[in-house]
């Protein structure tokens, strides 16, 4: 019964992935190299998209502050890096490092962690106050991180340099698209099967009627914590490529405009879909920078463009790209 | 007629309901609903009030066409609701619940007002000022009647409105609703309990799959192998 | 006799000033269908709700099966073989119905930390799954959206999803509420069918089918258990028929 | 393209810094109008970006105007977050930054670099002078307050460089704080003898506004460098600054040719007086000028350019100008004072000088 | 030297009230939108903000501040009731996050459109002259007349807000309405109707305080973000939906935040470099009210005066 949507739904996954290939070819061909750089942030941008969407639309955790997890990982980059360049040591004994093998995890680890603390307070509110709690922590981090005059404070840290990881240059546009490319569809893939996994359908089920949920023998709490921490970290592994593709990291990326931009683009892109953040990321942004090409004064359009967008576009970008489909 | 009903078809979303639905209720008739679960009796009153609207088919209260008209129109018509699961407002108190929305007509021949209810219903007295969320669910479907007739409709409809309701209490409702009958007002009934509906009716409509599948008397109905080699009721 | 599946002691629910629930001492046989009846408010929801863990009692103590289960969550309960229904129905709306069941299997088919095998698919949660299903009588409606499914229709979901757990006690708060006379009598019979198999304390309203069903019958009254015993000699009790039956039966 | 000269003009042109930023890039056209839209010859193409005063969005829009609009010098930036932030980018594209405002102590110190020139000061200076005419006075309780960002606290330190009296109380505030009512109670509290802030733009308006309201002027003498009474912003505070004393390297009624000609030109251009800012920021267009054509537009030859830069072959409105071995000016400071004028103007008048050929206080630490 | 820090402090108490109140102006108007209306409206700042320029604008026009305020609140409800009208009404049965996304996407508008009319540089208002003298509420301890004019505005608009609400049978509709809009539709309420006015009102108290601020700041784009956060901040704390509840968690993160960022620099700066101890200060004072906030879910998960989930 559901195939045909499901073919036209493959078709579309596959076509996407080919048009990600041919990205930085086509735009060296254009002589529009600079770009590569900005579709890079793109894809950093999808992946952390990716990651709300899994708390969001799939377990129903309206999280306003994910830009914090963003933050997170950039710092853990750029202290490691800032650390290098001072030659000072880390507390603990740790020294400084710009080696994406033991930055970049460390990047989710720390995300990870404060995902954990995060959650296991949020997580005892939900509906509205969810909404608010996450984002007074993320507002708490912001502001926590202006504070730390070592690492410039509210100006934040320029890296000077990008993270090495075994053998590739990734201040190379081009090997560093590839890498973000890998990564988003990888964890894309592994989402994907998770969301109809026994795990999907719990958090599917809580987004539901969670007192039903628990009625019936789940202790969903576990289950939406171990979800929180998992999506934290995802963000944070793109926090740690944002400071990459920037060379730089400050408080500014986990300002609440930026996790409402996340929110933004998993709403646009169809929130539950996975795929559909993705998309929602890409529009958002190749708008806002074609826009800001026609006239600074850009945002007059795109504004009353996501209105039109949340009235019309009930499910996003994605469902309406690959049809209707049945309930799970 | 009070109340007239012509080939209504009504959809929830692309799934059809209501497959040309026609009956009428005249003025101070009371006329029971029947069907099985799932017939179209709950969408046919949300096409009545306006929580649905028709896609095809007329709908006319006391002379003029309220299909299509929005909700609030058509309640301030006269057309009140006690509608299937309650649907008190729970954030308001019980006092609240029954004056936010009355509408005074102190001219009409029974104007029922705050006294009048608590005297149908007198265990709301002492919960008046409480919550409508921390209420047993019977007290609820108490509330939810006593709000519709605060609204002092010309025609009343009830939706499983004894659903959950201890006997003796049940019993009330139906006198209440009886005492409504007999001074002229017009109402359309849904409720599991034959028997009762029996004594009440005096028309019956039946619903099966969306369509009008027989309408009678209560002599006709109480006619029990009637009932089950036509109706599967 | 054996000692009773499940039985409480001194059991005590305030709400602010409201005692909903006031020394109540229950004991239900294991395998009977012990009906609980009372007038509107009594304290039988609250009852059901302590019982199946939502509400957490003032005093007093609940043992089933041989654990205290006072102090549980309503997991750990729902694990033990406590399932409950709801007196305003509640189901997954955005779920088919099917998958509705599926989760209450799943729910008691240990841990769901399992991220990697499609759930739906899964053969070892589909088979009871659709089980449940045909025993309600809603097999052909399974692959339609629950939110699609009339009042009626939604309450029998309930029991298959309370059913699919395989539980050793259903808690079921007025499972016939709202259901017409055809699906009533379906459901009546539904509910005689599981006699004996399952142990059932049922909350209901509709007294034909509380006496034609029930092995026992308290009846609450302001929170406390003013009689308890077979159906005939509930429905002799004089403080009962004016508390609480009136004309009927 | 050949021929043509491509100028990054990134500056704040929102919010309360804005009115500097305004100044700068209307100084810079100007001066670019004057040479006939050429600059040292060559035909200019200037590309504006607001930073936002954001150190992010100052970051991205420097690799933009490097990689994308691959511009040949860059100028404009007011603020010396942004500048810290930016610097390490222009430095590794070797691409010239000419400064015409922020100027901070690293970029003069450690940090200092072939690819920066300040055409405007080095932060510390204005504020030195003051300290020194602040001691002279013989003040002993003085209370001091900046924004807390990089120039803040080289304003104070540079104040401090000169002042050897108690210091009554040191608050650095948020950058861009606009409602200082705690602050001022804490301030009264304390009652100091003197008090000097360092409030440029929007922030020295309002600071100056509720330090009437609270009734505060009058009670105690208020200073501050050129940055807090400045052309920019003295119309905005009215009365309220008209009398308060300041110190800079520039003044609207400095008697030379060209600043004659700069600031009856601007103020025919837009109808405003020009502010220290646009002083620098003429100066720093005519300094590119000057170095394009002592290198006959060889743009690409960068140590022809860097030399070319450093001679300073151009007239400063301030009259004596010349470069330091790390780049930043060496120039004369004095002392102003804020008056409203016959036609209504608010404005700066010079009153006496302070340093002659002032250099700044970290060259030493420069390794050019 | 005693009474000077009785006076600071004082001073200071009066200085946190002060912007309490403004937030309360705020949060009233979104504590209706958000908690009744069950809406989360982002773009409530927006107008503030234009509350602040159609203030300058006109005060100028007709040079006197308060002819100005008063014009701009019924015009700046006015835009308000469009907006609703427009866009809004069509989020009610919306989930949180298409009004996210809608309101975000109004912010975007808003902010940019008020740029190409007034320009990106901030406009400086001046209290009126009637009021820009000082007061001397004790001996030596003087205080801005108009800071004191604001703070007696916001408690009068409190009073009758709460009224409005817990006494009328507008509440009360308003109150059925957001719990179940269907129904209340079906028992006779234009919950359209009802609904444009609420956010009529909310608009104009967003106006009002934005119109007051603006002498205190300055008139700028983007001057609504800054005061929304803690605002939302103020409605979760005082409890979703309850004016009394805005009213008090206003005044406590007004003074929280005022208290915070005076005495925290104090206490470090024995300890850090005047300039460390002013940042830590900083941002240890801005964290302040968001952990008040969360000590105050995890203590009553709906608020303070909080009913509704
Ligand atoms: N919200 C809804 N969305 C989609 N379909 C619905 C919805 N509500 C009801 N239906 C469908 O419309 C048909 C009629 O439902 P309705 O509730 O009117 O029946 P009913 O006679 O009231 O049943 P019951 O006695 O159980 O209340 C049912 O088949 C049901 O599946
Ligand atoms: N959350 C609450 N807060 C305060 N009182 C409550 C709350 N919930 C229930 N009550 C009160 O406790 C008493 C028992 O309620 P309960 O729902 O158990 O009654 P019930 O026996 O299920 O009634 P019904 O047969 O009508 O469902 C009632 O008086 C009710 O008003
Ligand atoms: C004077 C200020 C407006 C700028 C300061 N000189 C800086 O470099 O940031
Ligand atoms: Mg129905
Ligand atoms: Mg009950």
């Amino acid at each position: 019964m559901a195939h045909a949507p499901d073919f036209r739904r493959r078709l579309a996954l596959v076509l996407l992935l080919i048009l990600a290939l041919a990205v930085p070819p086509v735009l060296s061909a254009l002589g529009q190299g600079f770009y590569v750089g900005f579709a890079a942030r793109v894809l950093i941008m999808a992946l952390a998209a990716l990651s709300l969407d899994l708390v969001m639309g799939l377990g129903g955790m309206v999280s306003f502050g994910h830009a914090a997890f963003l933050g997170l990982g950039a710092y853990v980059v750029g202290i490691g890096s800032w650390h290098v360049f001072d030659g000072s040591p880390l507390p603990f004994g740790l020294s400084g490092s710009e080696n994406a093998l033991i930055v970049w995890p460390l990047a989710m680890l720390v995300s990870g962690l404060a995902a954990l603390g995060i959650g296991a307070i949020s997580l005892r509110t939900t509906g509205v106050h969810f909404i608010m709690i996450t984002l007074a922590f993320a507002q708490m981090l912001f502001f926590l991180a202006g504070g730390l005059k070592t690492y410039g404070g509210d100006d934040g840290i320029t890296l000077y340099s990008r993270s090495e990881l075994a053998g590739l240059k990734l201040s190379d546009p081009t090997t560093f698209y590839y890498l973000c490319l890998g990564l988003l569809v990888t964890v894309l893939a592994l989402l994907l099967r998770l969301s109809s996994s026994r795990f999907g359908m719990v958090l599917k089920g809580v987004r539901d009627n969670e007192r039903r949920m628990r009625a019936l023998g789940f202790p969903t709490y576990r289950y939406k914590l171990a979800a929180f921490v998992l999506s934290g970290m995802i963000c944070g592994l793109a926090g740690a490529l944002l400071a990459n593709a920037s060379e730089f990291a400050s408080p500014a990326i986990m300002s609440w405009q930026r996790s409402g931009e996340l929110l933004v683009m998993v709403v646009l892109g169809g929130m539950g879909s996975l795929v559909g953040p993705v998309l929602g990321a890409v529009a958002l942004m190749v708008l806002e920078e074609s826009l800001a090409e026609l006239t600074q004064h850009w945002q007059v359009i795109l504004g009353p463009l996501l209105v039109l967008l949340a009235l019309s576009a009930r499910r996003g970008l994605w469902g309406w790209i690959k049809g209707r489909d049945g309930a799970p | 007629m009070m109340l007239d009903l012509n080939e209504v078809e009504s959809f929830y979303g692309d799934a059809q309901a209501l497959f040309g639905v026609s009956f009428s209720v005249a003025e101070g008739e009371v006329v029971a609903l029947l069907g099985r679960n799932g017939m179209g009796k709950t969408s046919t009153v949300a096409s009545i009030t306006g929580l649905l609207t028709p896609k095809r088919g007329l709908i006319r209260f006391q002379g003029q066409t309220i299909s299509g008209q929005p909700a609030h129109k058509i309640a301030r018509a006269g057309i009140g609701l006690v509608p299937e699961g309650r649907r008190v407002f729970p954030n308001l108190t019980v006092r609240e619940n029954l004056v936010a929305t009355a509408i005074p007509r102190p001219d009409a021949q029974v104007s029922w007002d705050l006294d009048a209810v608590y005297d149908l219903f007198p265990p709301l007295i002492k919960l008046r000022g409480r919550m409508a969320a921390n209420l047993s669910g019977g007290e609820q479907q108490m509330v939810a009647v006593g709000r519709a007739l605060m609204t002092n409709p010309s025609l009343l409809i009830l939706d499983e409105a004894t659903e959950g309701l201890a006997p003796l209490v049940r019993d009330q409702i139906w006198a209440a609703i009886r005492r409504l009958a007999a001074l002229k007002l017009s109402i359309l009934v849904i409720d599991k309990n034959i028997d009762a509906l029996l004594a009440l009716a005096h028309r019956h409509v039946v619903l099966e799959k969306g369509r009008v599948s027989w309408t009678g008397t209560s002599d006709q109905l109480a006619d029990q192998d009637f009932r089950h080699r036509t109706l599967g009721l | 006799m054996t000692e009773p599946l499940l039985h409480t002691s001194g059991l005590v629910k305030r709400y602010g000033g409201v005692i909903a629930t006031h020394q109540v001492a229950l004991a239900v046989e294991r395998g009977h269908l012990h009906a609980l009846i009372g007038p509107n408010g009594a304290g039988k929801s609250t009852l059901i709700g302590l019982l199946s863990g939502e509400l957490a009692a003032d005093a007093g103590h609940i043992h089933f099966n041989g654990h205290d289960v006072t102090g549980l969550h309503v997991h750990r309960r729902a694990r033990l073989g406590l399932a409950r229904s709801f007196q305003i129905t509640s189901i997954f709306k955005s779920f088919s119905v099917l998958a509705n069941v599926v989760l209450a299997v799943q729910a008691h088919a240990g841990h769901s930390f399992r991220f990697w095998r499609p759930a739906v698919r899964d053969p070892a949660l589909l088979g009871p799954a659709l089980a449940a299903l045909e025993r309600v009588g809603l097999a052909d409606r399974r692959h339609d959206a629950a939110a699609a499914l009339s009042h009626g229709e939604r309450r029998q979901l309930e029991l298959a999803m309370a059913l699919a757990g395989d539980p050793a006690m259903l808690l079921l708060d007025e499972p016939m509420a709202g259901m017409g006379p055809e699906d009533g009598r379906a459901m009546v019979d539904l509910l005689q069918s599981l006699k004996g198999e399952r142990t059932i304390l049922l909350v209901e309203h509709d007294m034909d089918a509380v006496f034609q069903l029930a092995d026992r019958i308290s009846v609450l009254v302001y929170g406390a258990i003013i009689a308890s015993g077979t159906p005939d000699h509930i429905r002799a009790d004089a403080e009962v028929r004016r508390a609480y039956l009136g004309e009927e039966a | 393209a050949p021929g043509e000269v491509k100028i990054g003009m990134l500056t704040t042109l929102s919010g309360p810094g804005s009115s500097l930023g305004i100044d700068v890039r209307d100084a810079f056209n100007l001066a670019v109008k004057n040479l006939g839209g050429s600059l040292g010859g060559l035909k200019a193409t200037i590309i504006e970006v607001d930073d936002q005063q954001k150190p992010d969005v100052a970051k991205d829009a420097a690799t933009r105007l490097i990689e994308k609009d691959k511009v040949d010098f860059a100028t404009g930036i007011i603020f010396s977050n942004l500048m810290l932030a930016t610097m390490p980018s222009f430095d590794r594209a070797q691409t010239y930054y000419i400064s015409a405002n922020a100027s901070p102590s690293q970029l003069a110190g450690k940090q200092c670099t072939p690819y920066f020139f300040s055409a405007a000061y080095q932060n510390d200076n204005q504020h030195e002078a003051m300290g020194h005419y602040v001691q002279a006075k013989g003040f002993k309780n003085v209370y001091l307050m900046a924004p807390n960002y990089p120039a803040g606290k080289d304003g104070l330190n540079g104040f401090k460089r000169y002042y050897a009296g108690n210091v009554a109380g040191e608050v650095y505030t948020t950058v861009n704080q606009l409602d200082y009512a705690a602050e001022l109670a804490s301030l009264r509290a304390a009652n100091p003898d003197a008090v000097y802030v360092f409030y440029p733009g929007g922030m020295g308006v309002n600071f100056v506004k509720q330090w009437e309201q609270a009734g505060l002027k009058g009670k105690i003498p208020l200073f501050g460098p050129g940055f807090t009474f400045s052309e920019d912003t003295l119309a905005a505070m009215g009365d309220a600054a008209v009398g308060t004393l300041n110190t800079a390297q520039w003044s609207p009624d400095l008697d030379n040719p060209q600043n004659k000609k700069f600031v009856a030109d601007f103020e025919a251009a837009f109808g405003r007086l020009p502010s220290v800012y646009a002083s620098q920021a003429y100066d720093a267009a005519m300094l590119i000028d000057s170095a394009i054509r002592k290198t006959g537009g060889k743009l690409d030859d960068k140590a022809a350019l860097g030399k070319a830069l450093m001679a300073a072959d151009f007239k400063s409105v301030r009259g004596n100008f010349k470069f330091n071995k790390n780049h930043f000016p060496i120039q004369d400071f004095f002392l102003r004072e804020v008056v409203k004028d016959s036609k209504g103007r608010y404005l700066n008048k010079k009153i006496a000088p302070i340093f002659q050929d002032r250099g700044d206080a970290y060259v030493g630490e420069c390794s050019m | 030297m005693l009474h000077v820090i009785a006076q600071l402090f004082i001073e200071q108490g009066l200085n946190g009230l002060q912007l309490g109140i403004t937030l309360f102006l705020m949060a009233a108007g979104l504590t209706l939108v958000f908690g009744i209306m069950d809406v989360i409206h982002l773009s409530h700042g927006s107008f503030y903000m234009l509350g602040a320029y159609l203030t300058a604008t006109l005060g100028a026009r007709f040079d006197s501040y308060l002819l100005g305020l008063a014009l701009a609140i019924p015009l700046v409800a006015l835009i308000g009731m469009v907006v609703e009208w427009i866009a809004i009404r069509r989020l009610y049965e919306r989930d949180h996050l298409d009004q996210v996304l809608a309101t975000f996407g109004l912010i975007m508008f808003f902010n940019e459109a008020v740029r190409m009319i007034w320009g990106a540089q901030p406009i400086f208002l001046s209290p009126p002259a009637s009021l820009a003298g000082t007061v001397e509420l004790l001996p030596g301890l003087f205080y801005p007349q108009f800071r004191l004019a604001i703070l007696g505005t916001g408690l009068a608009v409190a009073a009758l807000l709460g009224l409005m609400i817990r006494r009328t049978r507008l509440g009360m509709r308003l109150r059925a309405g957001a719990s179940d809009r269907a129904m209340a539709g079906a028992l006779g309420v234009n919950i359209d109707g009802l609904f444009t006015i609420v956010f009529g009102l909310g608009t104009g108290l967003a106006a009002l305080a934005g119109g007051m601020a603006g002498t205190v700041l300055s008139v700028q784009v983007g001057m609504g973000e800054s005061i929304l956060i803690l605002t939302f901040v103020v409605v979760v704390i005082g409890g979703i939906g309850s004016i009394k509840g805005a009213l008090v968690g206003a005044v406590l993160v007004g003074l929280v935040d005022t208290l915070a960022r005076t005495m925290l620099p104090v206490a470090l700066r024995s300890t850090l470099p005047a300039s460390q101890a002013d940042s830590v200060a900083a941002s240890l004072s801005s964290t302040s009210v968001y952990v008040l906030m969360i000590l105050v879910l995890a203590w009553r998960p709906k608020g303070l005066y909080g009913a509704r989930t």
